[in-house]
């Protein structure tokens, strides 16, 4: 059996787009997502990988030559963070909407001002409508594997979307870890070339981008829509596949310790093991308290959210975002809104926290966990509460 | 191809090709621009020298060389300018109003 | 004009408006692109009225996506053309890029992906249709708006004179950028302009074409005006044609005198304010600047 | 002149440029000058210089108009360019007692056989327009036209609308409205 | 009494702007907010205004000017609308987590791809987390008079935030009708002088826009929603101010004839009008349906929409925009979510339509409730229906 | 040297790396922008080192707002002040304007922004600290860094020397913007850089100066060495330091006799895998452009 | 003022200023650069011709000139860049190993 | 070499440019090598050329690690440059019992009076980076003390991390790694 490698996840990302013989990668510098380019440059300069490597002059037209480039059906990659895929916001609804296949790895920043290059998800929620597929990832390893499907997710004929791997800044992308790599023979099995159908061709001149007045406009955005949700299927399929050949089965919701419990806690992104810990030290001390992990969140998995949370009497759910002035944290708004159906449903309380880089301890989850606990039954004078910050 | 044959007004969400993409190539050709005209060229050939002015300088492109090596606006397009009248270097062309009916 | 192109690659059909010397001047450059040529497009006029769901009226593969960012899509096409086809995959033979927008879309929103992808030297043909405003959208000032002329957000009133800058110099801007190969056009001159259009296709490395285009909305002129006024706009040193060779400049159309400024301005409605010294302000500016034109010929 | 009541809506037909929509405008105002709830809009798109456009009003006397959808089936036409009848159909959607207002050389009567449902007023707008304007723009000349044959506002109502619109040309505005008002012909429905 | 004029709202916007002396104003045009500039432009020239007119190079600039300009203390306004406001969108961020109040007339309009340059929501929903004030309108009158507040809202010392005021594209941007403007004594009565406390200024040099480790940004974030969420006081206030001058009174959360209804339809901006001839002819006939009229979204209105919401049974939400593959309408969402909480609580129906520009008539609307009715009694397969899209 | 200035509006206690050149070049242009100034600054090294909060490096206004919008948030600062001191409202007196930013900030992301605010003829100065490469972000190429130069995203390997583009010339795409002043300028040369930060302070609409920074971080090279390479790029004529008024050329400091490019690059890791034969070619680029450069002087 | 006084560790979210603006200019000086240090300039003035240079030359702007004329670095700032011994053309500075403690 | 079990957590103290975090991204390889958990990761942060930094690893025999936060409380400290011993409190948080590893001409015994609680380990790393290297940069050097002074991996497990990291300087970091392994001086926790 092949061993891990101690690896540094963003490098473990480059090497995936090398093994996938990517076409085109455009992309431009900034913290934390630079290694994972910087790694993707270096292959290429040294001949290992056969790809053009554009350092355009902004991610904004780094977006844009990733459209250029999958028009004409080429495999194509790039990674932002934070004010990156803020200065691309543009352009990613048009990547989806023109129905254009581009994996992009988001090393989860938090955004201006103040000028932070540390992690959280306030890149990531911000572009939640654009219509991209947006997988979370916990460790280097499924950072690893998610890549690798993006690519078969997003080229599948029946998607043709881009598809985003969100990584948190730093906490995973800077991390040396053990990592598994695909071998090139199970990369062959797994991923199918790409097959852009209607590219554009001057042997077959097809028209993209076209403009819609009202008449037609509504009828687009359905059929964008249906297939986004459609393709939760074809993301299920990958990942049944994936663990087939590569042994390792990865879940729109992952529950950890949730059977029985009365209490859960929703996180996301690298947050999920630290919280597994107090988890385990909860339980240990004969609390009835578990962990949903939600690793799809688009499209949203309705479904696998209510049947793993109907049960529970409390759900916390920690966000690294806020929609400010809105509904506090935007993940904890959506499963509210999902969970709202329910005859019987768990009282959902909302935090706050990690904002910018600030870290949560094990101790931090345990505290988040009680004082959720507290408010289901007191109640708060907020709508949402921001954890670890100096009153 | 089929599908563009359909009016935007009938296409379904179903209908459309992935991301709206268009398959017909100048399938804006059905597209009757001639209604917007006001004035419509009329032609005197006996003076035209078939320098093919008219036809390059004209923004819709619709001026076609006829069996006789003249050229004339298909009036299925022209929106009625009054470019190729003007550039005529031998006012082969004049302009007319289109009419009421 | 045994050279002439009978094909139309962009259809009838569309939906410029009466007499858009813009149309005019796409539909010629087309003539010259030929078949084997992929077309991106910036939003503007152009992308508006040839491209209305389910419709298009393009013969040649074509890409809108937005505004800004005309030239980076042309980047990634070049890219991903030229690679794959080393790697035996996609298209077989070398297809030529272009990247079509408007002054507004090239000058002012779209300059920096421009001068991203000109530095880049990626092969491809850039051509500015340039109406002098942002016409799409109804008439607004853009950077290449010359000194002068009234727009909806450079009205001219008691405090305005119209617009209050000098009109960008792109193509000055292009060579800036030391690219192989840049030059200036206008369709009241069409073999000129399909000469450099396939001039441009067959340089190596990046090439800007600046393509003056009469609007008549705009310029609120006849409708049949559209190639009168831009030969006046030549013929009087308003928009000379030229073309810069790795940074060696050729004047196409040497003209030993010019003609009156004022010939040109009196035609177009968007100048009708201008006072007889502003328009002697504007002589004499085009002078010195045809001057130093003529300078960096010899230089 | 007809009675019309209640919601009143109408539906402008021109070319992008023949100014159908400042007619809908001046119109507009004027209502409201009077106290009146009135909107005016046009089809809101990209058409460019020469194809057909809309251009839409509506008026109440009594209560706040709260739609904003285009006018599909109007109580008024008005037809600014005479050459459009051919090519676009002025009436759809036109109610049963509604008026017709053409530009036209033509009667009423000679306008078309099947009219016959509707009010028809007509009048050589565009030799109006030549004449007093010395450009072939007609858009203010009908709205005498509409005034003299639905009475929805006073004619006078129009004037400082127009004033504020065309500064120096205002008056002879004013004139060809004012003339096209005196020359308008009327049918009345079969 | 002054009497209303017949105006175009655009022009009405200029107006406003005008009699509150703006400073500046930059601003990129894109239909359909042009109107609104071009008047501007025209009132700097013929010198009714003297402000500052930028025509910047592009709406990233734009907003980018008017963060110059509000730092130091000038009273700043611009316009956009769709793309434009997509393009700045990384910009908005800074605005407001900056506090610099500045007043944006956006004219709503959908977004690419397909292009379209109609009226939707999608442009709007899309910077809900951005930090900005967001206040929707449903006519002229309305626009007019929010763009007034909106002024005195965002430069209030307790305040010092960025405001949007929504007006749907065209539908209102485009619209002729009767308009009373506020007169200057009403104006001066009505708007303090703008007095940013710490500008730019070499007499006493401060530091803006600094880079914010882990251990400070929680506590800057925490600040600026507390203090965006402690505005709607001010809102309120300054709405109860605006009655006591105007004579016309605004709420959060306007209802109509909702009192005794056991269905509402709840709805934002010009289609609110629509919607209540329809519901006017429900009563009619009898039927006990009534409207909510959601018009401050940020910040977020829970209390009052708990208070308008949750005596009825079924609650009907048509959105104008689609979060894709997420919980479909933002507002949908963020309305169950914040009923959440309540013990009774109505059944929520989703439904999203009049996207780029469709029309809802009457009818329509009528449609939509009734087919309201019919899914809170029998359920739906999907999460939300699209309205008016051909099948 | 009796015009130095003693004060420092940029105080000790700055995060800049040890023997920072682009850190000197802000020191010294601050002492030459004086106090009457109010300072934009794009986000980059130099913004990052000096703002952390709760502190600040500045004795001067300052504002940071984001990478790619300087000369924009600069022309609202611009305007505004005018316009506001016409209406009586904020500062009485006429306070000066600049911008600062990287090379990146500069020629790539925040290009178009620059080009915007010199077109519309604000009344700012535009200072690019130019140290070659997007250097806050770990050593990136930028459209600055120089032909050959190794960065993390111009790696040189098997099948690439470094960065395969010439050295965008902003200089030149500034003056083809037609504003009032250019320049370029350098630490090593403290009493010319500050002299022309002044001249750019005082000149009525834009002034670009283009300052070449040493950093030793990302060109790899020993920290006190950073006041020599700087000269020995002005010596080498890699960078030469010159003026460009109103159009007119002039050379500050003209070199009888290049030294030759090599002497320059030896002391840089980042051109440490050149071959003979590369360097060669840069040797004859830097003198062709030089020549160029002299040529415009006379013409 | 007294705000910025605490530091980044001990301000509450109350305490920020609006938008996070500082409003003590230079408030970095309380910053220790010098701990970054593995090098010392020393000096021997003797040869020492006032000419300024490596104040003018020194990134970190922490050169004072001494009661006598001098020029010596501030020890709080000083990073050990050795600029201002390398351009001292009268070698008055030597870099010197910081040492162990 | 003292025993340590568990989840072991160690801190590097470097400055910026001196290699601490590829020193722990070494050890990490190293022990991941060896079918160990492990991981390693820098303080994360814009610390420029000069200013102190951290490192970090974590290490673990059996089972996955889950904690991505910075080691506050770690059970060994690595200390590169001997100059920031009087700069930064380099025991903070350091467990009683736990490992100190400084590069110093010193002597364990002399490094400070108070550090009696852990076993503390020295060497003068470098003297031997200039003498084998040819440059005082110690991230590798140090690395022998750890392996020598905790015995976490095995000292040849470095070898291939080595080779992978430093191509043709590979050989020379090897045997400084070596030669510190062996002048490593240590003093047992009083
Ligand atoms: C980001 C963005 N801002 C603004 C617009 C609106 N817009 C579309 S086309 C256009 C003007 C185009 O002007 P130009 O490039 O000169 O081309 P023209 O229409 O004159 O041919 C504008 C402002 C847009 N689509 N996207
Ligand atoms: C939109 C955006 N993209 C990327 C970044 C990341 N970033 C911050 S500073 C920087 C590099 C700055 O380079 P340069 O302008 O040359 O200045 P230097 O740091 O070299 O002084 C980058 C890439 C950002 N902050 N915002
Ligand atoms: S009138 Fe204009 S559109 Fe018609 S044929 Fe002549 S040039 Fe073409
Ligand atoms: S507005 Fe001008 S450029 Fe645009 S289609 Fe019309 S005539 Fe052509
Ligand atoms: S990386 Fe370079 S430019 Fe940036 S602070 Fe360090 S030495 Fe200065
Ligand atoms: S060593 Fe460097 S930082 Fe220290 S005083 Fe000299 S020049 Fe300044």
């Amino acid at each position: 059996m092949v061993k891990k490698v101690g690896m540094e996840t963003s490098v473990a990302i480059g090497e995936v787009v090398k093994r996938v013989n990517a076409d085109v990668i455009a992309a431009y510098p900034i913290t934390p997502q630079t290694h994972i380019v910087e790694h993707l440059a270096e292959l290429v300069a040294e001949g290992e990988l056969d790809a053009a490597f554009i350092p355009v002059e902004s991610e904004h037209s780094a977006m844009s030559a990733c459209l250029g480039a999958a028009a004409v059906g080429a495999r194509t990659f790039t990674a932002s963070a934070g004010q990156g895929l803020e200065l691309m916001h543009e352009v990613l609804y048009v990547a989806s909407s023109m129905r254009l296949p581009i994996v992009m790895a988001v090393t989860n920043r938090a955004l201006s001002a103040p000028l932070s290059v540390w992690g959280d998800h306030s890149d990531a929620m911000a572009v939640r409508d654009t219509g991209w597929i947006q997988i979370f990832t916990e460790n280097g390893q499924e950072v690893v594997d998610n890549v690798l499907c993006a690519f078969r997710i997003g080229e599948d004929p029946r998607v043709l979307l881009p598809v985003m791997v969100h990584l948190d800044g730093f906490h995973l992308s800077h991390m040396i870890e053990p990592i598994l790599l695909p071998e090139p023979s199970q990369v062959a099995k797994f991923l199918p070339e790409n097959k852009y159908p209607l590219p554009l061709d001057p042997s077959r001149p097809v028209t993209m981008g076209d403009f819609g007045p009202p008449v037609i406009y509504s009828e687009a955005k359905k059929a964008q829509e249906v297939n986004l949700r459609a393709a939760k299927e074809v993301v299920l399929e990958c990942w049944n596949e994936f663990a087939r050949i590569f042994k390792h089965s990865y879940h729109p919701v992952e529950c950890y310790r949730s059977e029985d419990a009365k209490v859960l806690l929703l996180a996301m992104g690298s947050f999920c093991e630290t919280a597994m810990v107090a988890v385990d030290k909860m339980r240990g001390e004969g609390k009835a308290v578990g962990l949903l992990r939600l690793r799809l969140w688009r499209p949203f998995p309705f479904e696998e959210i209510r049947k793993a949370a109907q049960a529970a009497e409390v759900l916390i759910v920690l966000d690294r975002a806020i929609s400010f002035g809105g509904p506090g944290g935007p993940v904890c708004s959506e499963v509210r809104s999902a969970l709202y159906p329910l005859d019987k449903r768990p009282k959902v309380i909302g935090f706050v926290g990690g904002l910018g880089g600030r870290d949560i301890t094990p101790d931090g989850f345990e505290a988040i966990i009680s004082r959720g606990i507290e408010i289901a039954k007191k109640g708060s004078k907020e709508e949402f509460e921001i954890f670890g910050v100096r009153e | 191809m089929s599908r563009q044959a359909k009016s935007e007004s009938e296409l379904t969400w179903k209908e459309l090709e992935i991301g709206g993409i268009v398959t017909e190539p100048g399938s804006a050709s059905r597209y009757r621009t001639g209604d917007w005209r006001s004035q419509r060229p009329s032609y005197d050939f006996s003076r035209c020298i078939k320098c093919r002015l008219c036809q390059i300088y004209c923004p819709d492109g619709c001026i076609n060389e006829t069996d006789k090596g003249y050229f004339e606006a298909d009036l299925y397009y022209c929106k009625g300018c009054g470019i190729c009248a003007t550039e005529c270097p031998t006012t082969v062309i004049t302009m007319v109003d289109e009419g009421e009916e | 004009m045994a050279e002439y192109i009978e094909e139309e690659y962009f259809a009838p059909g569309h939906r410029a408006c009466i007499g858009c010397g813009e149309a005019l001047a796409v539909r010629l450059a087309c003539k010259a692109l030929g078949q084997n040529i992929i077309i991106v497009n910036a939003t503007g006029c152009m992308e508006i009225v040839s491209s209305q769901l389910p419709y298009t009226s393009w013969r040649v593969p074509w890409i809108h996506t937005l505004f800004e960012n005309t030239a980076a899509v042309a980047s990634g096409i070049e890219a991903a053309l030229k690679v794959m086809r080393g790697k035996g995959r996609g298209l077989a033979q070398e297809v030529n890029v272009a990247a079509i927008a408007g002054d507004g879309g090239t000058s002012d929103i779209g300059l920096q992906a421009l001068s991203g992808a000109m530095e880049r030297g990626h092969d491809f043909l850039y051509l500015c249709f340039d109406n002098e405003a942002y016409m799409n959208t109804g008439i607004q000032r853009s950077s290449s708006t010359p000194f002068g002329a009234h727009t909806t957000t450079s009205p001219a009133g008691r405090k305005s004179i119209g617009q209050f800058s000098w009109k960008k110099d792109m193509p000055a801007i292009a060579a800036a950028h030391k690219i192989p190969y840049v030059a200036t056009a206008c369709p009241s001159y069409p073999k000129d302009l399909m000469r450099k259009v396939e001039k441009g296709l067959k340089i190596r490395g990046p090439a800007y074409l600046h393509i003056l285009s009469v609007c008549p909305i705009g310029w609120r002129c006849a409708t049949d005006l559209t190639i009168k006024i831009g030969r006046l706009a030549v013929q009087t040193g308003v928009f000379p044609l030229y073309e810069v060779e790795n940074g060696k400049y050729s004047l196409n159309l040497d003209l030993p005198q010019l003609k009156p400024v004022a010939e040109y301005l009196k035609l177009q409605g968007r100048f009708r304010h201008l006072s007889d010294e502003v328009i002697k302000e504007i002589q004499q500016r085009v002078e010195e600047e045809y001057a130093k034109l003529k300078e960096k010929m010899a230089g | 002149m007809i009675e019309l009541s209640g919601l009143i809506e109408i539906r402008w037909h021109g070319r992008g440029g023949q100014g159908a929509v400042t007619s809908a405008e001046l119109l507009a105002k004027a209502a409201i000058s009077e106290g009146k709830y009135a909107h005016a809009f046009p089809s809101f798109g990209p058409e460019r210089r020469g194809a057909p456009v809309l251009a839409f009003v509506r008026i109440d006397s009594n209560k706040p108009i709260r739609i904003r959808a285009e006018v599909s089936e109007p109580d008024v036409v008005v037809v600014l360019d005479p050459r459009l009848i051919k090519i676009v159909n002025i009436t759809s959607g036109l109610k049963e007692g509604g008026v017709l207002i053409i530009n036209t050389r033509k009667s009423p009567q000679d306008v078309q056989s099947g009219l016959g449902k509707w009010m028809v007023a007509t009048v050589d707008a565009t030799s109006i327009a030549e004449e007093v304007l010395g450009v072939p723009i007609t858009n203010t000349t009908m709205i005498g036209v509409l005034v003299r044959a639905t009475g929805l506002v006073k004619l006078k109502s129009l004037f400082e609308p127009v004033r504020q619109r065309f500064g120096r040309l205002a008056e002879r505005n004013i004139e060809a409205m004012k003339r096209a008002y005196e020359e308008t012909q009327i049918k009345e429905p079969a």
